[in-house]
């Protein structure tokens, strides 16, 4: 599998991300530069995080205009499969790829500390290593990731089993203490109805090395390397 | 005309101005007046602290630059270097404590950055007055929410740093912030302007009328007059230093720039005049190609404006082409404004007409120094006098007043607003003793810890200095690292009371003592002075950061205990020491006493047993013994662990309990080891010749504590962790 | 011509940082504070459009870039001299 | 009562958040954009004060609450029905 992390001039998990899928997991990877206009080939596009431009207006409200995005939509609109890390995934609601939209974590303040995620659709390509109701041990980095959905598309996202990881506690249960950002139904990660545009707030390629703690990431990268 | 008023606003005394006149050969005009003042100000000049803090060791065989540039900068072997600094920004953070705390980050990553270097990690260390005032926890909320804003946009970690709290900082705080960062040691770079002929590159944001005296408001006291004092406040833009980090580093990578140095305080008046004196070189400037975020601005104001993010670069003539090029990818402007001549003067036009010429080295160099009076504060005698009120008798609620004081407290409240992990680096998570940082694709890690104990140094200047670096040196020893070299923020009073002054002088006497004996070079800091407030100081306040190397990270330990039945032992002895104490100040309301002493031979032979012990894979877990003494390192040994494992631990001494419990000896740490490697660590700490006592076990989910058989401590786990961890949130959900 | 525009939540999205602002209000004891919405404003300087250009690319820029329309709502006038803060 | 209070920064203070959107406008071709200025808006509910009470409780919570007067200016205006967002 190849994979392209795209490089806003505001991202700066860019180089983590890339660190873990080549030197890492050993996959063959390029950095996208958000001015070019071609996707390298790659099969797999990851949307890392940062402050793709500082996020000032709305974190990744002007990411989205940022030339390459037209190619990124091409792709999923071909099916190709695209992840969205943290600044990733508010970029991929800016661009419309997925529904819903983030508002500022429900304390008001950054949030930076490992959490519980409980995998509830273990039937995508980005976690199919998983068990159902699998608990993975992640970090999260952000100031905006209170998810927001109109009970509308929430009911449709519920549906369609869109909702794929939780937050939750290290047994699985969700309560509303582990729900730190505040989220809709305790959205951490979601797909798209194709299953092939994931976004989620957790940094999978903060928890890749057991030297950092978990390695629990790993699982969605290497889903994807599986697919 | 320049007269007594003018003079006065500009800081600068009647035989400055007759110095500057002599220098010059003419009376300057106002922009050149300008100029001498900023640089002649004591942030910039040093002119007060020179003469002392020369007496600080500042070589050894891994020093590549000591104090005179950005920043300092040590070998780290394998072609790699560390370049650190530390930078206090208590000033503007004072008056708007987001945009303050957030600038100063802004500045010492430009620091550390212009050396060629990435920055991996910031570290903080800041005071404040009590959180039962909202206004105290106003600033608070500010400082924190503004260097979690800077330092997490632009994805360099905040590792670690600490917090005290102390009424007298409750109008003074102090916000000081430390960078590290990681470089080859071909790629460093430094601050000249060679070549006559080379142009003069100006990059970054535009320049607006910010923060205009910004340095010479760092070097006066602050009254009621500054609540009206406000311009001097800058707003920061991490997303531009972002740009700017990244093309800077890109053309210095591609060995395109001769030199370049950052523009913070004193901006273009500080880069046009340092860059040339070191080279022996001048510079030549046109202000009207220097961009301007404003109309009208005069050359007074475009040489002194502090507008954030932005260098000035000398390169070659025939790299300009390229160098625009990169700056233009990060969508950044690389305006030439001047160039480099071989007349040592910095000149100046604007429209047309020369505005200033001046030598740069009368500016730069020939600032006069003081030796300024000294003298012993007569109120120290009656503050070092303790009567010891008696123990009390509940020492278990003691020990969980002391885990709740703000000052001992979990600081998670700080720290999980950091972006403590970007760069995947961070092994050691905040919260321990020393923060830990890996080195992708090599075996060793880098170790960094902020430290430094005001009150100490209130109640004896000069024990207080030598005991910073001990315990900044003892926290690095923790996790197994050897100390390369320190870098210091020496914040005081107003240098012209003599009483300041003294303290000061103790207190780098003590510092360079202990930097001695523990043989590492001081390769830069900072000194921030006129910390009063309506005539009143605040404690001298040293805050130590030493960087340290670990050869190996698998053996890395932490500070928590790791599992049951493992023994429990204490480097070091335990004396009654309680002056100055934390026990006194939380509980008695007593700060009171002399300080504990230091025997730096036995501090070192301590942590060398510690480092030892830790190669040799011997220890689960070290922490060292600081505020609050054992009672409070044994609950925090309690806390870290992942599984909230308590101890049992018993003492034989008829030391009065309260002593036992809370003295802070200095010296000490508590480990924990497996009880098939205790033969081997009493082996190594008797070649060392240092006392090592075997005081319990983990195990169980209390903190018990007995002294000859009695129990003077039971505390569940639990009750700690919820009086420790919930004190700072609590403070601020009123 | 200056323009003025007003981004705020809708009325089914929860603004804590309004709550927030309204319960330090409380706290300080302004009890007749009943609510408080927190929202931005732009202020955009044009150059050399007309009112019609104006009202066709404002709204534009607002629904595009300035406010996201799942979460928020827009509000913009043309300032008069007097009007700007 | 509603009361709408408008808080920007200074003339004079760099406002990076509106010369990030006015780069993004220019981007986008919007090239009659010369400034975009960003701030804050707060619309404040009040129950049961007088005209003459606003004028002395308003300007007092922005200058304590909303806006620091250090970087930070502040215009503000009653509202009728009709101009609420
Ligand atoms: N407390 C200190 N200990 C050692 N060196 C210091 C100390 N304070 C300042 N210095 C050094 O003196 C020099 C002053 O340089 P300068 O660049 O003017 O300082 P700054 O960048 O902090 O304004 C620097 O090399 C700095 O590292
Ligand atoms: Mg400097």
């Amino acid at each position: 599998m190849k994979f392209g992390v795209v490089v806003f001039p505001g991202s700066n998990c860019d180089h983590d991300t890339y660190y873990v899928l080549k030197d890492v997991l050993g996959q063959e990877t390029v950095l996208l530069w958000h001015k070019d206009h071609e996707l390298k080939g790659v099969d797999c596009v990851v949307l890392p995080g940062g402050f793709s431009y500082g996020d000032y207006l709305r974190s990744g409200a002007i990411a989205r205009f940022s030339p390459l995005m037209r190619e990124v939509r091409e792709h999923a609109e071909r099916g190709g499969l695209v992840l969205g890390i943290c600044n990733g995934f508010q970029v991929l609601l800016e661009l419309g790829l997925l529904p819903g939209a983030m508002l500022r974590n429900k304390n008001l303040k950054f949030l930076c500390q490992f959490v519980h995620l409980r995998v509830d659709n273990p039937a995508t390509p980005f976690t199919r290593l998983a068990r159902r109701g699998q608990v993975l041990r992640i970090p999260i980095a952000h100031f905006d990731g209170n998810y927001f959905a109109p009970p509308e598309s929430l009911a449709e996202l519920e549906e369609q089993d869109q909702i794929v990881l939780r937050y939750a506690d290290e047994n699985g249960e969700l309560t509303g203490e582990t729900n730190v950002n505040g989220s809709t139904a305790a959205v951490a990660g979601l797909i798209s109805r194709r299953g092939n545009v994931m976004g989620m707030m957790p940094h999978p390629e903060r928890a890749s090395e057991s030297a950092l703690g978990s390695g629990d990431g790993r699982l969605i990268f290497e889903s994807l390397i599986r697919s | 005309m320049i007269d007594p008023k003018v003079l006065s606003d500009h800081n600068l005394t009647a035989e400055e101005y007759e110095k500057i006149t002599a220098l010059i050969g003419r009376e300057p005009n106002l922009t050149e007046l300008g100029i001498f003042s900023l640089m002649w100000s004591e942030h910039c000049s040093y002119k007060s602290s020179k003469a002392f803090l020369s007496r600080l060791p500042t070589s050894g065989k891994r020093v590549i630059q000591g104090p005179g540039e950005n920043a300092g900068i040590i070998d780290i072997g394998d072609g790699q270097a560390v370049v650190f600094k530390i930078e206090s920004h208590n000033h503007p953070s004072l008056i708007e404590p987001f945009q303050g705390a957030a600038t100063g980050v802004g500045g010492i990553l430009r620091d550390i950055f212009t050396m060629g270097a990435r920055p991996i990690a910031l570290l903080d260390s800041l005071r404040f007055g009590p959180l039962e005032s909202p206004k105290n926890r106003a600033i608070m909320d500010g400082v924190v929410a503004g260097i979690s804003s800077y330092g997490n946009s632009i994805g360099v970690p905040t590792v670690g740093g600490e917090v005290y709290f102390h009424e007298v900082y409750s109008r003074n705080p102090l916000v000081n912030v430390f960078c590290l960062g990681l470089v080859e040691k071909t790629k460093i770079f430094f601050a000249r302007a060679e070549g006559p002929g080379n142009p003069v590159l100006y990059v970054g944001s535009k320049t607006g009328r910010d923060g205009i005296h910004g340095a010479t408001m760092a070097s006066a006291e602050f009254g009621q007059e500054t609540e009206h004092k406000r311009p001097n406040v800058q707003v920061g833009d991490p997303f531009k230093e972002k740009l700017l980090l990244e093309a800077c580093l890109e053309v210095m990578e591609k060995g395109l720039i001769v030199g370049i140095q950052d523009m913070g305080a004193a901006g273009l008046t500080c880069s046009t005049t340092e860059m040339p004196a070191k080279s022996g070189t001048g510079i030549s400037i046109n202000l009207d190609l220097v961009p301007q975020r404003e109309d009208g601005m005069t050359p007074y104001e475009i040489m002194l404006s502090e507008s954030q993010e932005r260098m000035l670069i000398v390169a070659g003539k025939e790299n300009v082409a390229e160098v625009r090029k990169i700056f233009a990818k990060w969508d950044l402007d690389a305006v030439p404004i001047g160039e480099v001549t071989a007349r040592k003067n910095l000149k100046v036009s604007f429209r047309g007409e020369t505005v200033i010429d001046v030598p740069v080295d009368a500016v730069v160099n020939l600032c006069p120094v003081y030796r300024r009076p000294a003298r012993k504060p007569a109120s120290l005698r009656s503050a070092q006098t303790l009567t010891l009120p008696s123990p009390p008798k509940d020492l278990s609620s003691v020990v969980l007043k002391l885990a709740a004081s703000p000052t001992i407290a979990d600081k998670e409240w700080v720290f999980r607003q950091y972006d403590h992990m970007v760069q995947t680096n961070t092994v050691l998570l905040p919260g321990a003793d020393a923060a830990v940082l890996r080195i992708k694709g090599r075996k060793k890690g880098l170790a960094v810890t902020l430290d430094g104990n005001a009150l100490y140094c209130s109640l004896d200047p000069r024990t207080g200095g030598a005991i910073a670096v001990a315990e900044a040196c003892r926290n690095l020893a923790c996790v197994g690292a050897v100390p390369l070299g320190v870098t210091n923020c020496l914040n005081f009073g107003n240098p012209e009371k003599p009483e300041v002054m003294w303290q000061f002088k103790e207190v780098i006497e003590g510092l360079a003592e202990a930097c001695r004996t523990f043989e590492i070079p001081v390769t830069g800091g900072n000194v921030s002075f006129y910390n009063d407030t309506e005539g009143l100081s605040i404690h001298p306040t040293p805050v130590l950061g030493v960087v340290g190397l670990i050869d190996d990270l698998a053996k890395l330990v932490g500070p928590g205990f790791r599992e049951e039945g493992a023994v429990v032992v204490l480097f070091g002895e335990t004396i009654e020491e309680l002056g100055g104490s934390e026990y006194l100040r939380a509980v008695h309301g007593l700060e009171k006493g002399r300080p504990p002493g230091i025997d730096l031979k036995k501090e070192r032979a301590v942590q060398d047993l510690c480092r030892e012990a830790i190669r040799e894979g011997l220890l689960r877990s070290a922490h060292d013994l600081s505020e609050g003494g054992l009672a409070v390192c044994a609950a925090e040994c309690c806390l870290f662990g992942s599984s909230g494992t308590g101890c049992v631990l018993d003492f034989d001494d008829e030391m009065r309990p309260d002593a036992w419990l809370f003295s802070e000896t200095q010296s000490r740490i508590l480990v924990s080891v497996a009880g098939r490697d205790l033969p081997r660590l009493k082996e190594l700490a008797e070649e060392r010749n240092t006392p090592v006592k075997t005081v319990g076990r983990t195990g169980g989910t209390e903190l018990i504590i007995r002294q000859n058989e009695r129990e003077i401590v039971r505390l569940p786990v639990e009750t700690l962790h919820e009086a420790w961890k919930k004190a700072i949130p609590r403070a601020f959900s009123v | 011509m200056r323009v003025r525009i007003l981004v705020s939540f809708k009325e089914s999205v929860l603004d804590p940082q309004g709550q927030t602002v309204k319960n330090a209000l409380l706290t300080l004891g302004y009890s007749s504070v009943k609510d408080v919405r927190q929202g931005k404003v732009f202020e955009i300087e044009f150059d050399g459009i007309s009112d019609e250009d104006a009202r066709r690319i404002v709204p534009e820029i607002a629904n595009k870039v300035l406010a996201n329309p799942i979460i928020e709502k827009f509000a913009w006038e043309i300032l008069g001299e007097a009007k700007q803060v």
